[in-house]
């Protein structure tokens, strides 16, 4: 297999459309995302984002129409667990976890079923994903549904690490997050796009979503009404419009 | 003291499931048989003492659970039953041990394990007799009354129906085959699911459209038969109406009530309650006594089994030698509740025949059986059921 | 992966060492063949409950057709021993397969279900297979069922001569095998995705692990082990008729997985143990048919209320008496507590209350 | 070929089965979409019902009329309903596992009940008297008087079931009890009052049902299972969270029941049922009437 | 009920979940017609304490008064007749009801049916987007729409007191903003306020008075009138992470 180069998109959507009755929840989306990038996507309630990663990931549902490329080929048509195991994970909105295994196990499940690995190797991987993510030693054999609410976010990242993927979709990882968590969430994704993971960001916690994002894109009412670097689409009045409200557009 | 000795009598019965009361009323039948036999002073020596193996849902582990544990009693050295299973596979267990065997149903299942090899199985006996007659009584009886000019048809049409379980179809089959060689047309001979069966109109829709003169539903469970009947009664045809076995259950009288005036039915094997054998209704009047209500088959059937035992042990004297036993059993001449019992040595089952145990054919009529066929021992006649053209 | 605590697998594995040489003495001190065929036949259930927790509990696929699987593992080696000609010892194999194959054909609509429907399809399956059964009467016999099945035998050993005895081990040896196929599955990566898709399907899928698959997998395993105690049955008790379709043996068996405890191997072995030899030990009181079942309802009923995780769920509890016990996860909320609350509960309470209301 | 008096009789006999199984299915639909609970007891709850009914009116010098025997048995029901919550489900009110602990709960009191009722009442069978007598015509087919009754009741029960759940505040606080405990509490909703109005509900309808089927069918200790069975079937088939499901399936069943026995026999008719069943839900995952929602 | 009695009256509050205790005696107040916040860092008790308030989870000891009177004992739903409204953290709601109906059927009470028809109005004009809606099942919507309808149910309830657990989880900022105006609006009308917040800058608008909780204890009340800006706040963050 061609590796991609930096230029090329590693992930690119064309003319993505998803409906849910009468309600457009994603109309005719086309962009891409280059490899080793951070891309931030925020847009006010409900206008399409989560949806977005859903059609991408196939989880739960494809797109109604438009096609979906990872490095260049068309996964779209994939049963979901392959789009997973071809390199794009994903996390949700809702806290996903295996409830009743341990934390370690959450990982490994991951690091076998995902990342392919042999027993020996995901052990391994698994341990390296929770050093990655700092969660305390003591508290890997807990179940996951034991962890407090900081340590799942952890979780929730170690096990995407460790199914080394190409593409890390993140769906307001910051969510419920105090502040000195979200900083510590921010280096997480650092560290995460320094082992060469492209990262997907979506979140309305302005701070970590720009202090991150090297290009930013706005979605309202499932189009995309801004893109380009952060500091060009804050500045956008349309988005301030939609999105930023008066006060965080005045920061 | 030999007259403390204890002869236990295993009794097999399904007590709990769908043929409960079946299993109870076996249970009463034997306890108030060996009730009197200990009041006259036991047999032999022996008081007689009635243990119970519930078969529940008849299921082959049940089964065999409940003889396990009876005959894992050194004291217990007889098993009787009503049934025990549909397929009568116990009786190989018994004969294995020796074990002194009645039974009283399924006399089919029974002839076919026993008759390829009848010295293999010395202690097994049926009360029951075969049930051929089954098939091929009904024609000549319904030729007669034609004869006798007590039976008016207006075709030589029947629909049959049966439900799926080795003795309904059998005897479903059996009849096909005799009338059809009377010349007669078969309009219809479904097979229904073994079970509930709540909706015959679609059936009785299709028959009415043949209209053929007699009816015969051999389905033998009593809620089926009467639902069968209440939904024929909606709008009934001009034909006589045969339901096997179900009739003689003492529910369906009360439960059917006056609509089951006229209906038909034939027993074989069952009480043959008529001046003629009076020992039936000395029986059933016992029971009543006693229990306060009609029995219907399986009582009487026990009591006898428990008589026949009995006899057998007082010609013998020891109750472990259960060879012995079961030869003095098969050597049996008795006027009992069902007729002259004698045992058919080829195939083990109680002889069949109008001297030994007759079919009888009933008519319902206004809430009483009326036995009419065989003559020697009819009760009243037949009459042409209410719902036909006079 | 399962990280237990040292002390308590210790006594875990102990404990069942002890069982197992128990198992292997008991014929030596039970001579009577009534409760050794009551051995006989807990081990079977225990095998068909075990078995089916490894789909209900683990995988969390709600498969009513469990008990069809067994069912058809009845027929299909009573069928082949009996008609065929075959090796009685191979048709218990032919068992288990033909068990499988029936588990892949209901995993093929199975797996494209959610949750309640999986009900519904098994059902409706089990009761297609009990009709099959019913209605191919030349073959199968019906409701009557098919009797004279040969059995299995050695060279030299007569099985039906020797109280039980032979019958006994093979039974022994079939759940010792069952069990640690069993254990070795669940412990196993696949275990872990199987449990990972019960507890969230989405997120399993995320991670890459192919839910059809997996299903059909566990099914397909569940079912071999209770085709293969489904083929003993028939050739130990030499018959088989359709009431192992029966909706009672689905409720037997049921409450043996239940009572012995979801998400645990043990546990309805034990339960099968148990429940088997109490309603045994009730039936020999006379007029006793209905009562019997009524005080083992009851009793499964009270061991819910006290360990609602089963059985199984009580022995780690004894073992580990004083070990720190592992936190449950539910909270005490307002309306459990009224049903649940015991008296010194509320005195605690009360007490409690006084002390802050002086401070 | 089909007459007219053929299609009648299908189409009658339909309903009156469907009307059946939709009385069968709704108390066991009522806590099954409102709480999401299996009673496994719903069967042997009309059996109980039925019985009652018969020992107030028929049984010796109990003679009080048909009337006061419902009334009775409601009354009986009702507790009946209340002490299965109190004792079977509410302990396991916040278990993870609620369905399949109370799927044990309800069968250990199934079991319990029905040898229960043996113990009391023996197992022979029994008739209650039916609440209406004599025959009605209905098109070109004639059914008896208590079937057409209950054609008549059914869709009055089921009517008046969805209105209550739908909309009253009762019934809507039902469903939200069943759908997030801790979320009804924090809007002021009594859950355990709830839970005992449905139960106890639920426990009458299956009275009533067993009261109306009583006396078209014979009494035995297991009346109760095969109608169970039954609406098992009816009611995941409907759909989740569906009563409307249920009352369609109900009906769809009783008349394709009827259909099916008329062109493949009434031995093949529960198979092909069956086969019908697996292959709908092939094609619609979420049942008859539950809505995709993924 | 005189005026100057306290909103909401806490002292030595203990809850947990079976063998853990969560909060270790708490005691704090509520004025009568106050804004108070609280904050700290995640997983120390602020969840669990409102839950306890609710009686969604039964006290351990202490006492809790609502208005003047003793609520600890009461059954949940007596308490939210009293009008003590606990709007929970990511609320699932009712997944399969539908907006209107989930709206509907939180005006439950007696006393919040009366108010029925102006709360909605209310509700409606607040987040436009329900209304657009109405007829959508709550297990559908997005992260933002769920947490619009769970504050909209709360408000259904007729208020005299709100207790609200992190509002702004997953709403855009927006929507934040129209949210803390709303918030202010309503208790100006002379509502008191418990306010669980992450978002200091959101809480910080909002409050009189503000409470760090830790570990399952009110390490510190902070008075606005001592006027902390966000650097302090954020120090003593930090600090508490280290305890
Ligand atoms: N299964 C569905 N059926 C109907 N509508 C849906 C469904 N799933 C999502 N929607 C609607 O589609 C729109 C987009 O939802 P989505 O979850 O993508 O929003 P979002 O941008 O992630 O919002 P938030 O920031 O609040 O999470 C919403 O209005 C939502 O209500
Ligand atoms: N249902 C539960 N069972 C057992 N422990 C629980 C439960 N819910 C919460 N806990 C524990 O109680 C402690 C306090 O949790 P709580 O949710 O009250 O914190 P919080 O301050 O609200 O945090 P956050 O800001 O993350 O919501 C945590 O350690 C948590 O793990
Ligand atoms: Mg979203
Ligand atoms: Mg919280």
């Amino acid at each position: 297999m061609v590796e991609p180069n930096d230029d090329m998109p590693l992930l690119e959507m064309r003319q993505v459309t998803r409906r849910f009755g009468a309600l457009l929840a994603l109309d005719n989306v086309s962009f891409s995302v280059r490899k080793s990038e951070i891309f931030g996507i925020a847009g006010p309630n409900g206008s399409g984002k989560s949806t977005l990663f859903n059609v991408i990931t196939g989880i739960p549902f494809p797109p109604s129409e438009g096609e979906i490329l990872l490095a260049g080929k068309p996964i779209h048509r994939l049963p979901p667990h392959q789009i997973s195991r071809a390199g794009i994970l994903r996390t949700f909105q809702k806290d996903a976890e295996f409830a009743t295994l341990s934390a370690r196990e959450n990982v490994y499940a991951s690091a076998v079923y995902c990342g392919r690995m042999t027993s020996t190797e995901a052990k391994e991987a698994a341990d390296h994903a929770l050093d990655d993510v700092s969660l305390k030693a003591e508290r890997r054999a807990k179940a996951a549904s034991d962890l407090s609410v900081f340590e799942r976010k952890q979780l929730m990242i170690a096990s995407a690490i460790a199914g080394r993927p190409k593409v890390l979709l993140l769906d307001e990882p910051a969510a419920g997050l105090t502040k000195p968590e979200v900083t510590g969430l921010s280096d997480l994704i650092f560290t995460v796009h320094r082992r060469g993971i492209t990262v997907v960001l979506i979140e309305h916690v302005l701070p970590l979503l720009l202090n991150v994002s090297e290009r930013l894109m706005i979605l309202n009412h499932g189009a995309i009404i801004a893109s380009g670097s952060p500091a060009e689409v804050v500045r956008n009045p349309e988005v301030v419009e939609a999105y930023l409200g008066k006060r965080e557009a005045r920061l | 003291h030999s007259a403390d000795r204890i002869a236990k009598i295993g009794i097999l019965a399904p007590l709990t499931g769908n043929s409960a009361a079946d299993g109870n009323e076996m249970i009463d039948g034997a306890k108030l048989a060996v009730d009197e036999i200990n009041a006259a002073g036991g047999v032999a020596g022996y008081k007689l003492q009635v243990v119970v193996g519930d078969t529940q849902n008849q299921s082959a582990d049940a089964v065999t659970s409940a003889i396990e544990r009876l005959a894992g009693d050194h004291d217990l050295n007889a098993i009787l039953t009503g049934y025990a299973s549909g397929s009568n596979f116990e009786i190989e267990t018994m004969a294995e041990q020796d074990m002194p065997y009645l039974i009283w149903a399924n006399s089919a299942q029974t002839r076919d394990i026993i008759a390829p090899h009848p010295d293999k199985f010395p202690t097994v006996w049926s009360m029951a007799p075969s049930l051929d007659e089954y098939n091929t009584a009904m024609v000549p009886v319904v030729k007669g009354l034609l004869a006798d000019g007590k039976l008016r048809l207006r075709n030589t049409k029947v629909a049959l129906i049966s439900s799926d379980n080795p003795y309904s179809k059998t005897i479903m089959n059996g009849l096909k085959k005799s009338f059809e060689s009377a010349g007669w047309t078969v309009t219809s001979a479904d097979l229904l699911p073994f079970g509930e069966i709540d909706n015959w109109r679609t059936f009785l829709a299709k028959v009415r459209q043949d209209n053929p003169a007699v009816i015969i539903n051999t389905d033998y469970q009593p809620g089926n038969a009467g639902k069968f009947l209440t939904q024929f009664l909606e709008q009934p045809t001009d034909s006589l109406v045969f339901i096997q076995y179900a009739p003689s259950v003492p529910e369906f009288l009360k439960l059917t009530g006056k609509q089951a005036t006229g209906v038909v039915y034939n027993l074989l094997g069952g009480t043959l309650n008529t001046p003629a054998n009076p020992r039936a209704a000395e029986v059933i009047k016992k029971y009543q006594d006693k229990y306060g209500h009609e029995p219907g088959t399986y009582g009487p059937a026990l009591y006898e089994e428990v008589m026949v035992y009995a006899d057998a042990l007082a010609k013998v004297g020891d109750p472990t030698k259960r060879s012995a036993i079961g030869k003095a059993i098969g050597d049996t001449h008795k006027q009992i509740v069902s007729g002259k019992l004698s045992f058919d040595a080829k195939t083990h089952l109680a002889n069949q025949g109008d001297d030994s145990i007759p079919i009888q054919f009933f008519q319902i009529w206004d809430g009483k059986r009326v036995l009419f066929y065989p003559k020697q021992y009819a009760d009243g006649e037949f009459r042409m059921p209410p719902w036909m053209q006079q | 992966m399962a990280l237990h605590d040292g002390k308590l697998r210790n006594s875990k594995v102990w404990l069942i060492g002890v069982l197992l040489i128990a198992g292997l003495l008991v014929p030596i001190f039970v001579q009577d063949s009534y409760l050794r065929h009551l051995f006989i036949i807990s081990f079977v259930y225990g095998i068909v409950a075990a078995s089916w927790d490894l789909s209900l509990g683990y995988a969390g696929i709600f498969n009513f057709a469990h008990v069809a699987f067994f069912g058809v593992g009845v027929y299909a080696t009573g069928l082949t021993a009996k008609l065929l000609g075959i090796d009685p010892w191979a048709a218990m194999l032919i068992g288990g397969v033909a068990a499988s194959a029936a588990a892949a054909i209901v995993a093929l609509p199975v797996v494209r279900l959610q949750g309640v429907y999986v009900v519904l399809v098994t059902f409706a399956f089990s009761q297609l297979v009990m009709q099959l059964v019913i209605n191919q009467s030349n073959l199968t016999g019906g409701t009557q069922g098919m009797v004279r099945v040969p059995t299995i035998w050695l060279p030299g050993y007569n099985f039906l001569r020797d109280y039980k005895l032979g019958y006994y081990y093979v039974a022994l040896g079939l759940l010792v095998i069952t069990t640690v196929c069993l254990r070795w599955l669940v412990r196993s990566d696949f275990g872990l995705s199987i449990r990972a898709l019960r507890d969230n399907e989405d997120y399993a899928v995320s991670r890459g692990i192919p839910i059809a698959w997996q299903r059909l997998k566990a099914l397909v395993a569940s079912a071999f082990f209770t085709g293969l105690a489904g083929g003993f049955y028939v050739v130990y008790l030499r018959v088989a008729s359709p009431e192992v379709f029966d909706f009672s043996t689905v409720s037997l068996i049921l409450s043996m997985v239940l009572v012995g405890g979801t998400s645990s191997i043990y546990g309805p072995l034990f339960a099968a143990l148990f429940l088997t030899f109490i309603s045994e030990g009730l039936a020999s009181i006379n007029n006793f048919a209905e009562g019997r079942f009524m005080l083992v309802a009851l009793a499964m009923i009270v061991v819910l209320l006290f360990f609602p995780k089963g059985l199984a769920s009580a022995l780690p509890a004894i073992l580990a008496k004083n070990a720190n016990q592992k936190r449950s996860r539910q909270p005490v909320t307002a309306s459990a507590d009224q049903a649940l609350m015991t008296s010194t509960d509320k005195e605690n309470e009360a007490e409690a209350a006084s002390h802050s209301g002086v401070r | 070929m089909i007459t007219s008096d053929i299609l009648s009789a299908i189409l009658v006999s339909g309903i009156v089965l469907g009307s059946g199984y939709a009385l069968m299915a709704s108390g066991l639909s009522l806590v099954w979409t409102t709480l999401g609970i299996f009673n496994f007891a719903h069967g042997v709850l009309m059996t109980l019902g039925a019985y009652i009914a018969w020992t107030v009116s028929d049984a010796a010098g109990l003679n009080f009329g048909l009337g006061l025997a419902i009334a009775v048995s409601a009354a009986i029901m009702i507790g009946a309903g209340i002490l299965i919550e109190r004792v079977i489900v509410r302990p396991f009110y916040d278990h993870r596992d609620i369905l399949l602990v109370t799927v044990m709960t309800t069968l250990a009191a199934m079991i319990f009940m029905q040898k229960g009722i043996q113990l009391i009442w023996g197992a022979r069978l029994k008739q209650l008297a039916p609440i209406a007598t004599g025959n009605v015509q209905i098109w070109q087919t004639t059914i008896s008087a208590q079937e057409a009754l209950i054609i008549v009741v059914a869709p009055l029960l089921l009517g008046a079931l969805w209105l209550f759940l739908d909309r009253s505040r009762t019934g809507r606080g039902i469903r939200a009890v069943g759908q997030n405990p801790d979320a009804a509490r924090l809007i002021g909703i009594d859950v355990s009052r709830l839970f005992i109005i449905t139960f106890a509900l639920s426990a009458v309808l299956a009275g009533l049902t067993g009261v109306l089927l009583g006396s078209i069918r014979l009494l035995t200790p297991e009346f109760g299972s095969e109608p169970l069975v039954k609406a098992l079937i009816i009611v995941i088939f409907g759909g989740l969270g569906s009563l409307g499901g249920t009352v369609v399936a109900a009906y769809l069943m009783g008349l394709l029941e009827a259909a099916l026995v008329f062109f493949v026999g009434i031995y093949w008719a529960p198979s092909m049922i069956f086969l019908l069943l697996i292959l709908v839900l092939l094609i619609r995952p979420q049942g008859l009437l539950g809505k995709v929602v993924r | 009920m005189s005026n100057n009695t306290n909103a909401l009256e806490i002292a030595g509050l203990r809850a947990g979940y079976d063998a853990s205790d969560v909060l270790l005696g708490m005691s704090f107040h509520v004025g009568p017609t106050e804004r108070v916040g609280l904050f700290g860092p995640n997983g120390h008790g602020k969840t669990t304490l409102l839950n306890t308030i609710s009686r969604v989870i039964r006290p351990r000891a202490g006492d809790v008064r609502f208005m003047g009177e003793p609520i600890d004992q009461l059954a949940p739903q007596k308490i939210v007749a009293r009008g003590l409204i606990h709007v929970p953290q990511a609320n699932r709601l009712f997944p399969d009801m539908q907006i209107m109906e989930t709206l509907e059927l939180a005006a439950f009470t007696p006393r919040a049916r009366e108010e029925l028809k102006t709360n909605l109005d209310y509700v409606l004009n607040l987040f436009p987007r329900l209304a657009e809606r109405r007829r959508q099942q709550c297990k559908t919507l997005s992260g933002g729409e769920r947490q619009m309808l769970s504050i909209g149910a709360g408000l259904m309830c007729a208020p005299r007191m709100l207790m609200l657990d992190e509002p702004t989880l997953g709403l855009s900022p927006k929507l934040k903003d129209e949210l803390a105006e709303a918030i202010s609006e309503i208790s100006s009308r002379g509502i008191p306020l418990l306010l669980v917040e992450q978002d200091i800058a959101f809480i910080l608008s909002l409050v009189d008075r503000m409470y760090l909780v830790d570990h399952g204890e009110i390490r510190r009340e902070i008075n606005r009138s001592g006027e902390l800006d966000h650097q302090e706040i954020m120090d003593m963050y930090f600090g508490s992470e280290g305890a």
